[in-house]
């Protein structure tokens, strides 16, 4: 088993009334319940989905293995954003290793990526986010920056931001 | 790993009667297979036939006959006293000498007291051949009919509500009709654990679209699979059927057709249903009203539909009523004797049908004919050659009230263990130490082993050749796939060694003798005195086992019953009176107990926890809902004491949602913690079978256990 | 470059979160028209303007239409505005600016197959398509252009929005409709086909995007308007995505059969690093190179297919000649591999063993055998995989080192030595 | 033509099927054995292992034979070049990922195809994991040996058991078998009824029994 988890109490609170809202709306509510869970979440523990699994009325086992093949699921802790920086072909021509050498060194983590050591941030090297027309391209969270530069970086994965 | 020789053969555990394959090196299993074309499981075991036959390798096994080392010869035997132990208790003998000791102790006995005097529990475990031979002998050479088995204490209260309403008691549909049923209606089995392969068609007719409606008072398996659920209060259950006939009748669902044809008393059968509305059975048994009419509605509509049970039905002092009350729901609706609709109690024991067939019973002979008819009577006292006792015997508990009573002096017990499955245990006890002789064979020392004055080691079902009849009337075969250990043998080698010493004390010749050409001699035999298995020979049994009825050689055995109405003649509606179960909690005792199986054992858990299967469920572990956790108090693992009026026992707790508040579950399997310590043993008048699903106890936090696991 | 775009013409003009503004330039007269005329001629409408599925598959549309119309009980459209193809973003354009557009298509869509039931599955890295679309959704809602009789039509349509998560393989249709109802994204096998049971088992009729959008002005303007777009055997107006070493990288509509010279010189303001054509991937990563001799190819369906090439989702990914094309294949060889959903050995463990060679080509370190055992690895994807990924995954490395002239002696690729 | 009888043709024999069998059984019937892996006949084909593919005239791809059903006139080669290349690779792929030891039938498949493995490399990636899983009283999961067949997962979910203790973690090459968040076995919903053991085709899965016994 992994990190067990840690809510608030507002946390937990906004986690029951999305079990009570999808309660016994079977697997095709799966993806879209996981996607709310996690974003009050943050990743989803085994307690998490254990509660999803009986609200939902859907194996135990098929809620894990879901969360393991969808690359924005995450049942292990991530930071509390997530940048990815897209290396598909467009946006490595238009210069994405430089980037994500910017935002590992700025992070300090892999260039592979990673999460920063203050749990703050994680970085994570995507193979296409669909922007190709503005590479190169990253996403902090839901937010788009297109066309950026690595000296853009540190303002934006700074402390302030 | 290749084995060095595959042996196909049934598993020994369940009434669903597995095909297996026993894989054999260097003369141990090495692991258990199934072939994937094979009826009943096509190639799906449970944990138990294919990780639990283990068993049959365990130490412990009996390896050689034992007398009681206190029995002097030419001294009165003391009587019955439990040992503390096989080795300080007993001692090796040989086969003679322990054969003689039994011969010369029945015969004595039968002597001095008629054979009355000596009461003969047969085993629904072993063969159909060990059993036929085994009430041959009981009836023709101690001429008695005291001979009774397990069933009494699961399937009795079925078998009497099916023989008064239609006049058979045997599972009228298959187990291949199950992934093809439109709608059926599971109660009072937990299938899933029960019969976990059953279980599985089950799941698969869901798959398939069929609607199921579960009635049982837990929250079992099959639950998440109904269609309907309705959880009646236990010991309920006569009033939610009565309430459903009650719709059923009031809306006109039933079909007019069959009840016209096939049954009689319909009207007085209808005009008593009339105090039964849903309204009242929801006051007596806690299901809404509404829930009640569309069971109803569900199962009347069906094109047709299957009824499932099991002990939840039967083991009940109103198990007959209970089963009358099913019986009555598929006449109305006309869901009897066509395919995926029937009456089906799910049986236990792996050859607890045949047992039953073969005259394990005290009032019939094999094949259900009744020892009380003079003209039955006399064919078989033909067929045999020897007169017989024209009264019935005495029934399982009654026999253990008889000794008690000092009417019955002796006990011959093959492979049974009453100290285990007897309810109100202590008074069983008191019971069996009145007897002045007792015998045991079996292949390992039970609990009630030890009380016994000889014990002789049998083959277990890996050992030996002969028949299993499965839950769905299919004849199947059992094959050897190992040598018994030490000097053990097959059953129907000892009792037919027993006969001839037992013949030759009597005075007693039967027209065929005591020498088989063995086992498929004895069948053939069965199908000259019982014409239902005359069709069914060793050579067509081969590869799959054949259902009876089956009457002669080109039939093909048959899918299911009644098709051409009901033994009866016309089925008998059974007006039924609502009875509240005998003890309910109080004030003292404020807790439902009911008792039941777990996937991972097997009734006394005398193979079970020999087996691997005993190291995933060790201790006894008692189920209350997290309401009543909260109430007693205690919590997931603690230690708890359950007290009845008779007894008390220590288990550890388990919280689950599975049992309803109020009600606890005490698995069966756990000598160190008996249920049947806390029971009742009242019986139901008809079936005479006791209740072992209410019994009002209390709870209190324990601090310790004394629990002691001892495999003697 | 006279052409005047239709499929993204209120892009950039309206406002996409106002219903108002859509119906201001236009929005709804399609479905009002469709209504009158009834699902059959729409269907014919569809079915005479030969419309090609423009998800990549050039299914034609009105086949798949009629099939789902003609089924009974329950039934479901699905748009899959999953586009994960590197290269691709034309959907996002349009749920990103005219999000109305695509509800409508799907309304009329419905309305033409008779389901009552529609699933719009978008990309989860989309927050703004999604956004966009749901806000869409619920403005039709309001204004009773879904939900119970729409329009007074008698007609009920109820749509829902699924956010992907993360998985290429959920553009693939089946792999959608397990993701929909919960589960893995692994393809199933066909047949049976989504117009016999798709999602929930239903009939089912899946478009993408593109291809919904294409039925409002078919429906308003005729199949004899659609065909004078582009080839008769692929007609109507295409989205194009440029991207790469392009100086106007972005979505291009042009009319289906366009030569790529034009989109790449006119459309796109011509190559820019070395500012010499290097090659060009077609289709995206599941898609083909083209070399730069081949630049005047038409832009469609049939003619690519002719060339070894695809028109798949429209992508024209542009490489100069100083392109690192090796770090190209590198990336699109661990897109695979990466994206592979493990269901079928030949895709689970050739896209595998497909990344170990070409990360060998990339440094340079290529051993004796690799390229053959690259090229039966590669066959057997395309062969032997149950789906569009396993069977495309080898393409664009195949063509490259058949059409960039790869010299293993050296470890160059001809075209990309200057 | 009888509806109930098409005519078809395999490997150049022609013969008259019953329509709606699977390219499987209609080679059988004409006496040519199909390899297959993954496939079991109790169990719903996946067509996972693709060992069974065969060249169907005018299909672009090859066809799985276990769940690929006849139509008329089918025209199928069984063991085409195309088709012979494509086993021997994906036999070879396997080989070089996954502890065959135990699989019999797929060493001599893969010497019967003339695979060699080691073409890729003794660097290629593996599918190795931290030694043997033995957690519960009644069977180990080794999974350095599993193929991905699938049989297990199928018979624990829908297939027969219904217990949906067994399912998938990660994708790709990197797909494994895996429980709900790794848990050992008594912590699932298993109920050990051992039907996984009892289809596996690798070794992968096996009674603790025999595996003590040193197998």
């Amino acid at each position: 088993m992994t990190a067990a988890r840690t809510l608030t109490s507002p946390q937990m609170a906004a986690l029951r009334q999305i079990l009570q809202r999808y309660r016994g709306q079977g697997g095709a509510y799966l993806l879209p319940c996981l996607h709310e869970a996690q974003a009050v979440t943050g990743w989803l523990d085994a307690d998490t989905c254990t509660e999803i699994s009986r609200a939902l009325n859907v194996p135990l086992v098929q809620v894990h293995e879901v969360i393991e093949f969808y690359t924005l699921f995450y049942n292990e802790p991530v930071g509390r954003r997530i940048v990815r920086v897209c290396d598909d072909p467009p946006c490595f021509l238009a210069g994405s290793s430089e980037i994500v050498r910017a935002c590992a060194r700025q992070l300090g983590v892999d260039e592979k990526g990673g999460t920063s050591s203050d749990g703050r941030v994680t970085l994570e090297i995507h193979p296409c986010l669909g922007r190709c027309e503005q590479a190169p391209f990253l996403m902090i969270d839901d937010d788009a920056h297109g066309h950026v530069q690595p000296a853009q970086i540190p303002d934006l994965l700074g402390e302030g931001a | 790993m290749p084995p060095d020789r595959i042996i196909p053969t049934t598993c020994p555990f369940c009434g669903v009667g597995c095909q297996i394959q026993l894989n054999i090196k260097d003369e141990q299993i090495l692991r258990v297979t199934t072939d994937f074309e094979l009826a009943p499981n096509y190639g799906q075991l449970c944990v138990k036939g294919r990780f639990g036959v283990d068993f049959v390798h365990h130490p412990t096994r009996l390896t050689t006959p034992l007398i009681r080392k206190d029995i002097v010869p030419g001294q009165p035997f003391a009587k019955a006293r439990k040992a503390a132990s096989l080795a300080e208790g007993y001692r090796a003998a040989s086969w003679d000498e322990a054969l003689d000791l039994v011969a010369d102790q029945l015969a004595a006995i039968a002597q001095q007291s008629g054979g009355d005097a000596i009461g003969a529990y047969c085993c629904a475990k072993a063969t159909n051949e060990d059993n036929y031979i085994f009430q041959k002998l009981v009836r023709t050479l101690l001429k008695t009919n005291n001979i009774d088995h397990c069933a009494r204490l699961c399937h009795a209260g079925s078998v009497a509500g099916l023989m008064r309403t239609i006049g058979s008691s045997a599972m009228s549909n298959s187990i291949t009709e199950m992934e093809h049923l439109d709608t059926f209606l599971v109660t009072g089995s937990n299938t899933t654990y029960a019969h976990p392969v059953i279980a599985l068609s089950l799941k698969k007719a869901v798959d398939n679209g069929a609607r199921l409606i579960v009635i049982d008072p837990r929250r079992i398996e099959l639950v998440d699979f109904a269609t309907l659920w309705l959880q009646q209060r236990p010991g309920s259950d006569v009033a939610v059927f009565q309430a459903m006939a009650h719709v059923i009748v009031s809306e006109k669902l039933y079909d007019v057709d069959y009840i016209v044809r096939h049954t009689e008393d319909f009207a007085a059968y209808a005009a008593s249903l009339t105090p039964f509305t849903p309204e009242w059975a929801e006051q007596v048994s806690g299901v809404p009203a509404d829930k009640i009419r569309q069971a109803a509605r569900l199962y009347a509509n069906a094109h047709s539909a299957a009824l499932y049970w099991g002990m939840g039905i039967s083991q009940s002092t109103h198990g007959a009523d209970n089963a009358s009350a099913l019986v009555n729901l598929a006449m109305l609706c006309g869901h009897i004797g066509k395919f995926g609709g029937g009456l089906n109690p799910l049986r236990g024991q792996n050859n607890v049908q045949g047992c039953s067939d073969m005259g394990g019973l005290p009032n019939v002979y094999p094949g259900y004919q009744p020892v009380g008819d003079a003209a039955v009577r006399a064919n078989f006292a033909a067929a045999w050659g020897v007169d017989l006792s024209p009264a019935n015997g005495l029934t399982a508990v009654e026999m253990v009230h008889a000794v008690a009573r000092g009417e019955i002096r002796a006990f011959y017990i093959m492979g049974e263990d009453p100290m285990t499955s007897e309810p109100h245990l202590t008074h069983a006890r008191h019971s069996l130490e009145n007897l002045d002789f007792m015998a045991i064979q079996d292949i390992f020392a039970n609990e009630t082993a030890l009380y016994a004055h000889v014990i002789l080691p049998a083959a277990s079902f890996a050992e030996k050749a002969g028949t299993f009849t499965n839950t769905e009337r299919r004849v199947q075969r059992v094959r050897p796939a190992l040598n018994p250990p030490g000097l053990a043998r097959p059953d129907l080698d000892i009792l037919l060694d027993l006969a001839r010493r037992l013949s030759q004390r009597r005075g007693i010749d039967t027209r065929q003798g005591w020498e088989y050409a063995g086992p498929a001699a004895v069948w053939r035999e069965v199908g000259q005195v019982a014409p239902d298995f005359r069709g069914i020979t060793y050579e067509r049994i081969a590869k799959v086992g054949i259902q009876y009825p089956c009457p002669d050689e080109d039939h093909p055995g048959t899918l299911y019953l009644f098709a051409d109405g009901v033994p009866r003649g016309r089925g008998k509606f059974w007006p039924l009176d609502f009875q509240p179960p005998l003890e309910t909690p109080d004030e003292v005792y404020p807790f439902n107990l009911s008792t039941g199986r777990l996937l991972y054992h097997w009734h006394g858990g005398t193979m079970t926890r020999r087996s691997a299967l005993n190291d995933i469920a060790p201790q006894p572990v008692v189920e209350i809902n997290p309401a009543d956790a909260r109430r007693i108090p205690c919590a997931d693992g603690d230690l708890v004491r359950i007290a009845s009026r008779r007894g008390e026992v220590t288990a550890r707790v388990e919280v689950s949602d599975r049992s309803p508040v109020g009600t606890i579950f005490l698995p069966f399997h756990y000598a160190e913690a008996a249920a049947n310590l806390l029971t009742l043993d009242e019986l139901d008048p008809a079936a005479k079978i006791p209740d072992y699903k209410n019994t009002a106890v209390a709870i209190s936090p324990a601090e310790t256990h004394d629990w002691q696991m001892i495999l003697h | 470059m006279s052409y005047q775009p239709v499929l993204t013409a209120r892009v950039g003009v309206v406002d996409p979160a106002s219903l108002k503004d859509y119906e201001a330039h236009g929005g709804f007269r399609a479905l009002r028209h469709a209504i009158a005329i009834g699902p059959d001629a729409v269907i014919d409408l569809v079915t005479q303007a030969h419309v090609l599925g423009r998800g990549g598959a050039a299914f034609p549309a009105g086949i798949k239409w009629k099939a789902v119309n003609e089924e009974h009980g329950p039934k479901f459209v699905v748009a899959n505005a999953d586009e994960s193809e590197p290269g691709t973003f034309k959907d996002r354009v349009i749920m990103e600016g005219d999000p109305f557009s695509l509800v409508e298509g799907v309304i009329i869509a419905s309305y033409a197959a008779l389901a009552e039931k529609a699933y719009i599955y978008i990309r989860g890295e989309y927050p703004q398509a999604i956004a966009c679309v749901q806000q869409a959704i619920a403005a039709c809602y309001a204004a009773g252009y879904l939900g119970e009789n729409i329009l007074g039509a008698g007609f009920n349509l109820q749509v829902e929005i699924r956010k992907g998560a993360g998985a290429y393989i959920c553009g693939e249709e089946t792999a959608l409709f397990e993701s929909i109802e919960g589960k893995r994204g692994f393809p199933r096998l066909k047949p049976p086909f989504p117009t016999q049971s798709g999602l929930f088992g239903r009939p089912t009729l899946i478009n993408n995007v593109e291809t919904l959008i294409n039925a409002l002005p078919l429906v308003l303007y005729g199949p004899d308007w659609y065909r004078q777009f582009g080839p008769s055997d692929s007609p109507g107006p295409k989205l194009y995505c440029l991207s790469g070493r392009v100086r106007h990288p972005g979505l291009v509509e042009a009319p289906m059969g366009t030569p790529l010279s034009e989109l790449i010189y006119e459309y796109g303001g011509g190559v820019t690093g070395s500012g010499e054509l290097g090659g060009v991937l077609l289709g995206g990563a599941a898609g083909a190179f083209i070399s730069p001799e081949m630049i005047d190819v038409f832009m469609d369906f049939a003619t690519l297919r002719e060339i070894d090439a695809a028109l798949g989702s429209g992508v024209v990914m542009v490489f100069d000649t100083s392109a690192d094309i090796k770090g190209v294949l590198k990336r699109i060889a661990h897109f695979f591999a990466h994206e592979s959903c493990g269901k079928c050995f030949p895709c689970q463990l050739g896209t595998q063993r497909q990344v170990e060679i070409i990360d060998r080509l990339a440094a340079d370190r290529l051993r004796p055998g690799d390229l053959a055992l690259l090229r039966e690895v590669g066959q057997t994807m395309t062969d032997a995989s149950i789906c569009g990924l396993g069977q495309t995954a080898a393409g664009a490395i195949r063509t490259a080192l058949d059409r960039f002239g790869y010299e293993a002696s050296t470890g160059e690729f001809y075209t990309f030595q200057r | 033509m009888p509806p109930n009888e098409i005519w078809i043709t395999i490997d150049g024999q022609a013969l008259k099927v019953p329509p709606g069998i699977t390219i499987l059984e209609a080679a059988r019937l004409a006496g040519v054995e199909i390899p297959t892996l993954c496939y079991h006949p109790s169990l719903t084909a996946n067509a996972v292992c693709r060992l069974c593919v065969v060249e169907w005239r005018g299909s672009r791809t090859l066809v799985a034979a276990c769940a690929g059903t006849v139509r008329p006139n089918a025209v199928i080669l069984t063991n085409s070049r195309r088709v012979r290349t494509a086993r021997r690779t994906i036999l070879e792929m396997l080989a070089a990922s996954v502890d065959l030891s135990d699989a019999p039938d797929l060493q001599a498949l893969l010497a019967e195809y003339g695979g060699d493995p080691n073409r890729f490399g003794e660097d290629a990636a593996r599918r190795t994991f931290d030694g043997v899983k033995a957690d519960n009283p009644f069977y180990v999961r080794d999974y350095d040996k599993c193929v991905l067949c699938w049989r297990c997962v199928q018979v624990c979910a829908d297939d027969v058991q219904h217990t949906y203790a067994l399912g998938f973690n990660g994708r790709g090459f990197h797909t494994e078998i895996a429980t709900f968040f790794d848990a050992p076995m008594p912590d699932t919903t298993c109920v050990f009824c051992g039907n996984c053991v009892g289809v596996c085709p690798t070794g992968a899965l096996k009674g603790k029994r025999e595996y003590l016994w040193g197998g």
